[in-house]
């Protein structure tokens, strides 16, 4: 064991876990990295591309090295960085990205050929012989590559989503954020404070300094106490805020249950979006390394690391007790780390202080001007070179810790792309002050790292944001607090031949950087893109820097000349699940069912999924044993009998007003305005481009009432392009506009019998031909009172008519019609018969009316009304449109029963199958049970002056071809008689 | 994003649907000699600018309205919206 | 009276209701509703005395209640009339304006607290991207839910009537129960 | 200098002594032949080809950031040609042939690689409509297989085929199809239009076209002014700013598309696989990471960002698709800029001012276009005449009334 004293863990929670397979302990409290640390391990995964041992190096998100595969069976999760995962009992985890053990990588032989591997070489190689690439190279790559890996199970958890709105959201509860949550607060402000972390506190729980002369997390606590008693204050721990988005919207995801062995009845995560009036960016800092040969031994870490492990989880990064520990720093901060851990009882060999003036702090050996130089540990860590002007000498450690100089967390400010700004001071990129609107850096995010002034900035922060949107908020009484010292040299790396790693994961050398440059790949994109830099699951958090200090010094110019990124969302890797919270199944989306919908079900229907709709597809009996059986019975006994269909998915629009027929005239290709009351008229629809949009039926209920009927598919499309027309393109026309879609379950009773059995149902109402002929509409009432309209039309050519009854009604609607149409055969069918039906008459649907076709292709040219202005008039008179020669035919094979697949290209026979060639194509095709043989529609060039040619209907995505009769479209009854007798 | 609706104030972009330029809204005259040419300026033509840009948008989960919202496509600011027949009766005056 | 017998939205012959926790969600399928908008140029009319909302609000008198819904359109609800032709009530009450029948064409859900307004606020949040301390008793909205569209309005600081399209009934109850439910610990 | 394996080796040997730049960066001389606005994908194929092809000699390409800024260094590398239409199947096709000698043309590894691409087929009309288009392909020779659902579960087990709101009932496969890798197709084509004496000039933002007498006499540059007989302007997702300067309006308005990759996995999905019942495709790199996208955010924009509701849309997609990627994270989101056009397809075309030519509205479907429209381009700018796969690319198709709309959604930008 390595724990040292103290610490904010608790002692008397032990927690058993596994790593790799075999058993440690730590404690409530602990990361997965913090117990390893514990118990004295340091390996704990393997880099990227080289495989090379590595170790934690962060105590934080931005852990570039040690990286798990956590957890079993549906629920293991790659890549989670051991630095975030709380310590729960039972956790199992294991290192990933290598081939046999972990110590003894069998892909680490990359490290041996690495010279093979230097930047870009992928991209000079891998060319000859030609198929190797695919067959050999490429597999072998991807195989080798990638870090962790899925279970390819379903993922079990729940997910959430939610939205929360505020005044202030304050990201980050460290010094800054919990002075900036309590001023807020206490002004009464909606306030959400959110914190990756478990805990409040921030840095503050990783250092050692005293906030009021006491435990600085004493004021934590309390302020923690005071934020939890105002009902205006959210505290929300484990929430990570990933995105900044546009107008103060948020992405934050809260693990509400990571924390657990398995969330039981919670869900995983919620993702929330929070819309705040103004932000608070109190996210703190990052600290970065510095590059020197061999500087990604497991045991070497970042100092302020060092400390965090020392401080909040008391525990000693060597492997045993007694080890000494080094730190390599170019400014104060890394004495910081020597002091806390003397004080924590680790034997320190001193500090490695790259500046000739390196003060001394206390009781430790300063080797002021020098530098690391060399490490040895092929496992972890043994010993150091540290050479001052030129001399060397080995030290033996059994950790190192490197202090580079912070970063403040920009990434936030930069999401809307406003550049970070260098600042000479901190040698840092502070936030741009053109980043998101609203949005106020505070504390080490802003450059302000030191606690007293971290603490000032961000209760100034508060009441800055505040101000802005009316919200009045006092200064507060802040704890009495120091800044630390400082002082730091530009200092960026450690010149040297020998290989010093700048991005640890993804195994990014000093040495790739000159490669980059010696090759042009100068501009900070090309480098990142040519070398890899930056694009490892930290996104360069603790390289980007780094390496834009080394090309700069290539370069000869200023680090801020050189360039920076953008940062883009997610600040940290956010689970894919949670962005797509919800359900998946099933109920992926909603289920729109009919009124029909439980009384077919209870008959046994076939169901299918019709854009958001659930509708029967076919009502199969006892008996038949292919679906064609039964849909062969369905439309048959519709053209004999009677046949019911629910058409309540046909999207109904109620148009009222003193111009509603001016209106539907202008919104229609054909005239509208002179239908009479009690009558329907079917209609066509244009878009403004002049292709056919949609066609439907225009009942003229009254003078100035109107219900027009579109397409399923297009019901809420039609709908808003007429509202669009009647908002913005003519206002003064007197216009309202509803749909009633829902309100009304209608029925299509078609067949030659389908007058006799609505007679059964009518309150008296004359539905003879003379009263009633075809395309007539009215209100009555039925069984008995209940309230209808009644619509004689006909989408099968045969005597039909559409009932609609409030949609409470529906089902025992059918039920009436089944049971009074029981001798004449009263059949229920599906949308399979529905197709067949209108195939056999010829009437287009979505295959035809695909958004492609033109009026004149349906063969509805004289549709479009040249004596008036509507909706495309204009357009569809186009060169192009008007030289259109295709036309909806019927087609017939001289194979009766060999079904022509719709989606095959027609072609004149003996004729070279190719585009040009090509002379149209099959929409639509079914069995014709009526005409006992397999039917089409299609399009056809010159169509309608080809009936009786035989074509080639070719299918060679299936191997297929047949000869096909063009015919008419209208396969039953082309004269019409039928619907009107 | 969140629009400015001008009756019901900040509402979630998500409930609208986006159509596109406002001069959508003026949509030519039938009957005018150039008609076709006018038609296909109105049609496929945009200013499609790099800055302020009126457009049309939809409170479809809303209150049904049409807004001829102002946005500077840069940086997505909002810098007003209006309801499109109030600026479409106002044009006409 | 017809001999037919009706079905409830989420297809039951008796209304669902069910218990989350301080939640309760009823299926008020008795309420009868009518949408009312004004022609060119009307006065806002009182259709059973009611003073017709304002933007985004709500009113109730009795039997009746109405929100707006859009600029010169409210619906008009009717405690009781789902069975009877309620458009045509409302349309002798208001014959110059445009009324249309809506019983059917919505499924309206009734959620009550027992524990005040926070369970009913918590369940927004999950649900909806309205600002539930902007949206207090009084208020009506519609907005996007799970991929649907609904009415929404604060009866009360412990009461929310969420109205979805009746064809999507199963889908709404499913979820808000979902959402109650994960509220309940 | 020749890359192989050889010399990787002999660097390898000899301390990496040996490399030399990838291209020059050459100041800009006084005038050119060609000058090619844009160093994107499409504009640096187009200037490859001129030098490699038509012989043309003096060639820039004057881009305004670093070689590769634009869509082509941000997009999700998918490679195909799987159109319906004639006026667009051949000319991805022609595309798809040269991708597939792209290395041994350039001496550039771009890592093209044909895993294949899985069109889910959800509904029986989806499956008509594949048909159609899978038989278009068929006639052009691009090959294509309607796979059953059997076959499907073989190929993809990992799919929602069981619990699915819009079942999985077959898919429509390209095997050809696939991804390359989007920088390497970039350095790849300007190495060697380099290497054949085009001066490719970065940081150079053209600021101006300069016009007389209806002909362009040149570009007004950050670089000062640059001379050139013909100018072609490819820029694709600035077109309407560039063509503004030039005093045209185009059909395209430009939307935000984003895109997004995951933390590295080991292999995990073989090919491209798009969803049919929502806005998601996805495959994996090389490198590990899962490299998906959707749909367009659906408003004007030149920001370069998109917002939360577009990556909840993509991820519910993914997650109903294949649920067993949940466990993965998002590592990184982008959004880029596309020239949305009024049809859905590009143009390459003159324009009405003599000399001036457009390569443009490319929607979010440009980079598997790079080979051919590069090749396209430079065939019109050396030729005068259109390619014979990029005819129906024209400008005038518009008024003329022959829009090229796969997805028969017309003049609506956003839909396509």
């Amino acid at each position: 064991m390595t724990r040292l004293t103290g610490g904010l863990i608790d002692r008397n929670a032990p927690l058993n876990f596994t790593f790799n397979g075999k058993a440690y302990k730590g404690f409530q409290g602990d990361t997965l990295a913090s117990a390893l640390l514990g118990n004295g391990v340091q390996l704990m995964g393997r880099s990227f591309k080289y495989h090379r041992p590595r170790g934690v190096v962060a105590a934080g998100s931005e852990e570039p090295n040690a990286m798990v595969e956590l957890r079993t069976g549906a629920r293991q999760e790659p890549n989670t960085r051991a630095t975030v995962a709380e310590l729960f009992d039972g956790l199992t985890a294991r290192s990933q990205n290598h081939i046999g053990p972990l110590h003894r990588d069998f892909l680490a032989v990359n490290d041996l050929l690495s010279p093979f591997f230097a930047a870009g070489f992928y991209y000079k190689t891998f060319m000859w012989p030609k198929a190797f690439w695919e067959k050999l190279y490429e597999p072998m790559i991807r195989k080798a590559a990638g870090l962790g890996s899925l279970s390819m199970l379903p993922d079990p958890d729940d997910y959430d989503k939610g939205f929360l709105h505020c005044d202030l959201l304050i990201v980050g509860a460290g010094a800054a954020g919990l002075a900036a949550a309590l001023t807020a607060g206490r002004a009464g402000a909606d306030v959400i404070l959110a914190d990756e972390d478990f805990a409040l506190g921030g840095r503050l729980m990783s250092e050692s300094d005293a906030l009021d002369g006491a435990n600085a997390m004493d004021w934590v606590a309390s302020a923690k106490a005071e934020l939890e008693s105002l009902p205006n204050v959210r505290i929300m721990t484990r929430t990570t805020v990933f995105g900044v988005y546009d107008h103060g919207i948020f992405g934050a995801v809260e693990r509400v249950s990571d924390h657990l062995a398995v969330p039981g009845d919670k869900v995983r995560q919620t993702l929330w979006r929070i819309t705040a009036k103004r932000t608070v960016l109190a996210a703190g800092a990052t600290e970065r390394h510095i590059p020197f040969a061999d500087n990604d031994r497991p045991g070497v870490m970042l100092a302020g690391a060092m400390r965090a492990y020392a401080n909040r989880w008391a525990v000693s990064p060597v492997k045993r007790d007694g080890d000494a520990i080094a730190i390599f720093t170019n400014g104060d901060d890394g004495h910081r780390t020597a002091m806390d851990l003397i004080a924590r009882g680790a034997k320190v060999l001193g500090v490695i202080d790259a500046r000739e003036a390196a003060p001394r702090f206390g009781d430790y050996e300063v080797f002021a001007g020098s530098t690391v130089t060399g490490t040895k540990g092929r496992l972890g860590l043994t010993s150091i070179e540290v050479t001052r002007n030129g001399r060397s000498e080995w030290h033996s450690v059994g950790a190192l810790g490197v202090a580079g100089g912070w970063n403040p967390n920009v990434h936030l400010a930069s999401h809307h792309r406003g550049r970070p700004v260098w600042n000479d001071d901190l040698l840092a990129f502070v936030p741009s002050p053109d980043g998101p609107k609203g949005l106020i850096p505070a504390g080490a995010a802003a450059g302000k790292g030191g606690t007293a002034e971290a603490l000032t900035d961000g209760m100034k922060a508060a009441i800055t944001a505040l101000s802005e949107i009316g919200v009045a908020a006092s200064e507060i009484a802040l704890p009495k607090a120091e800044n630390m010292p400082s002082e730091q040299a530009a200092f960026w790396h450690v010149p040297g031949t020998k290989r010093a790693w700048v991005d640890f994961q993804n195994d990014v050398t000093v040495k790739d950087i000159a490669l980059a440059h010696k090759e042009n790949m100068k501009p900070v994109e090309h480098l990142k893109r040519w070398t890899t830099l930056g694009m490892a699951t930290d996104q360069g958090k603790t390289s980007n820097i780094s390496a834009l200090a080394v090309m700069a010094e290539l370069t000869g110019k200023s680090i801020p000349e050189t360039g920076t990124t953008i940062f883009r969302p997610p600040y940290t890797g956010v689970s894919l699940a949670v962005l797509g919270g919800g359900d998946t199944g099933p109920l992926f989306r909603p289920r729109r069912l009919t009124p029909t919908h439980h009384w077919a079900e209870a008959q046994g229907a076939a169901f299918v999924e019709v854009g958001q709709w659930m509708r029967a597809q076919y009502f199969p009996r006892t008996g038949e044993t292919t679906w064609r059986q039964t849909v062969d019975r369905e439309v048959l006994a519709v053209r004999s009998g009677v046949g019911l269909c629910d058409v309540t998915t046909l999207g109904k629009v109620d148009v009222q007003g003193a111009d509603a027929g001016e209106f539907l005239n202008r919104m229609y290709s054909n005239m509208m305005g002179a239908l009479k009351v009690g009558m329907v008229r079917y209609g066509l629809m244009l878009r403004e481009d002049g292709h056919a949009y949609d066609d439907g039926t225009c009942a003229q209920m009254a003078e100035d009432h109107y219900v027009v009927t579109t397409t399923t598919a297009n019901a809420g499309l039609v709908y808003r392009q007429m509202e669009f027309a009647h908002q913005c393109l003519w206002p003064e026309l007197d216009v309202q506009l509803i749909s009633t879609t829902d309100a009304w379950a209608q029925i299509a009773v078609v067949g030659p019998k389908s007058r006799e059995l609505l007679t059964r149902i009518v309150d008296g109402f004359d539905l003879s031909n003379e009263a009633f002929p075809f395309m007539a509409c009215s209100e009555l009432t039925i069984c008995n009172g209940l309230r209808a309209r009644l619509f004689r039309i006909s989408f099968s050519g045969e005597l039909a008519y559409e009932i609609a009854v409030p949609a409470r009604y529906g089902h025992a609607l059918m039920q009436r019609l089944m049971e009074q149409g029981a001798d004449l055969g009263a059949t229920p069918y599906g949308t399979e018969a529905l197709a067949v039906l209108r195939i056999e008459k010829g009437h287009a649907a979505g295959a035809e009316l695909n958004g492609q076709t033109t009026a004149q292709m349906l063969g509805l040219g004289k549709m479009v009304s040249a004596k008036k202005d509507s909706i495309g008039a204009v357009m569809s008179r186009r060169e192009g449109m008007a030289a259109e020669k295709r036309r909806l035919v019927g087609f017939k094979p001289l194979e009766a029963q060999t079904q022509v697949m719709a989606g095959s290209h027609l072609f004149t026979q003996g004729e070279a199958q190719t585009m040009t060639s090509d002379q149209g194509w099959v929409t639509s095709s079914c069995y014709s049970p009526h005409l006992e043989s397999y039917i089409a529609l299609g399009f056809l060039k010159n169509g309608a002056e080809r009936m009786g040619e035989v074509l080639i209907a070719a299918n060679p995505l299936e191997g297929k071809e047949l000869k096909v009769e063009v015919v008419s479209a209208h396969f039953v009854d082309p004269e019409g008689g039928r619907l009107r007798d | 994003m969140l629009i400015p609706h001008p009756l019901l104030g900040l509402r979630d972009s998500q409930e609208f649907t986006y159509l596109g330029d406002a001069n959508l809204m003026h949509r030519p005259d039938a009957t005018a000699e150039n008609a076709e040419a006018q038609f296909c300026d109105y049609v496929f033509q945009r200013e499609n600018p790099a800055g302020v840009h009126r457009e049309l948008w939809f409170h479809e989960q809303g209150d049904r309205s049409w807004l001829v919202v102002t946005r500077d496509t840069t940086t997505h600011e909002i810098l007003g919206a209006e309801l499109a027949s109030n600026v479409k009766l106002g044009a006409a005056e | 009276m017809t001999d037919l017998t009706p079905i409830t939205a989420l297809g039951g012959t008796v209304a669902r209701t069910e218990v989350f926790g301080a939640l309760t969600t009823t299926e008020n399928a008795d309420l009868g509703l009518a949408s009312l908008s004004l022609r060119a140029g009307q006065e806002v009319p009182q259709p059973f005395g009611l003073m017709l909302p304002g933007v985004g609000k709500a009113v109730s008198m009795g039997d009746y209640a109405a929100f707006w819904t859009g600029r010169g359109q409210w619906m008009i609800e009717a405690a009781g009339k789902a069975e009877v032709d309620f458009a045509a009530m409302l349309k002798s009450e208001v014959p110059e304006c445009s009324v249309t029948e809506q019983t059917d064409g919505f499924t309206a859900f009734e959620i009550a607290s027992t524990q005040g307004a926070r369970p009913i606020e918590a369940l927004m949040a999950k649900l909806v991207n309205i600002d539930p301390k902007a949206f207090g008793p009084g208020q009506a909205t519609r907005t996007g839910l799970e991929h649907m569209t609904v009415f929404l309005i604060r009866r009360a600081e412990d009461r929310l009537a969420v109205i979805g399209m009746r064809t999507l009934a199963g889908s709404l109850w499913h979820a808000l129960a979902v959402a109650a439910r994960r509220l309940e610990d | 200098m020749k890359f192989s394996g050889f010399k990787v080796v002999k660097e390898a040997l000899t301390g990496h002594k040996g490399w030399t730049p990838l291209w020059r960066n050459p100041e800009p001389k006084p005038a050119y032949d060609i000058v090619i606005v844009g160093g994107g994908g499409h504009g640096l194929a187009t200037a490859f080809y001129l030098a490699k092809t038509f012989g043309e000699l003096k060639v820039a390409v004057l881009e305004k950031g670093w070689l590769g800024s634009g869509n082509i260094g941000r997009n999700t590398t998918i490679i195909r040609s799987n159109y319906l239409l004639p006026g667009n199947e051949p000319f991805y096709e022609f595309s798809m042939k040269l991708w597939e000698n792209l290395e041994q043309e350039t001496n550039f590894n771009s890592m093209v690689s044909q895993r294949g691409i899985i069109n889910l087929i959800h509904t029986d009309a989806q499956r008509d409509a594949y048909r159609r288009r899978g038989n278009a392909m068929m006639l052009v020779g691009a090959g294509a297989r309607l796979l059953s659902r059997d076959e499907l579960k073989g190929m993809v087990p990992f799919l929602n085929f069981d619990n699915a709101r819009f079942p999985i009932k077959g898919g429509l496969m390209q095997e050809r199809a696939g991804t390359a890798r989007h920088d390497g197709v970039v350095w790849g084509y300007a190495r060697g239009a380099d290497m054949r004496g085009v001066d490719i000039i970065q940081n150079c933002e053209v600021t101006g076209f300069k016009i007389e007498g209806g002909k362009v006499l040149g570009v007004e540059t950050s670089r000062g002014f640059i001379g050139a007989k013909k100018v072609g302007v490819a820029v694709a997702g600035s077109s309407g700013r560039v063509m503004a300067k030039a005093g045209m309006r185009l059909p395209i308005e430009s939307h935000v598309l984003q895109a997004f990759v995951s933390e590295g996995l080991k292999p995990t999905i073989p090919g491209v696989i798009t969803f049919g019942a929502g806005h998601f495709y996805v495959s994996q790199s090389d490198k590990g990471g899962l490299v998906f996208g959707g749909d367009i955010d659906g408003y004007n924009s030149y920001a370069q960002r998109g917002n939360l509701p577009v990556v909840e849309d993509v991820l519910e997609g993914g997650m109903a698709l294949m649920p067993m990627i949940g466990r993965a994270r998002l590592l990184r989101s982008w959004g880029g800029i596309m020239d949305m056009s009024m049809d859905g397809s590009p143009i390459i075309d003159q324009t009405h001012i003599d000399g001036l030519y457009l390569n443009a509205g490319w929607c979010y479907g440009g980079f598997k276009a790079t080979p051919a429209s590069g090749y396209a381009f430079a065939h019109l700018l050396a030729t005068g005449r259109p390619h014979e796969t990029a005819a129906a690319y024209r400008l005038d198709r518009f008024e003329r009334g022959y829009v090229i709309d796969e997805k028969g959604v017309g003049a609506q930008p956003n839909l396509h």
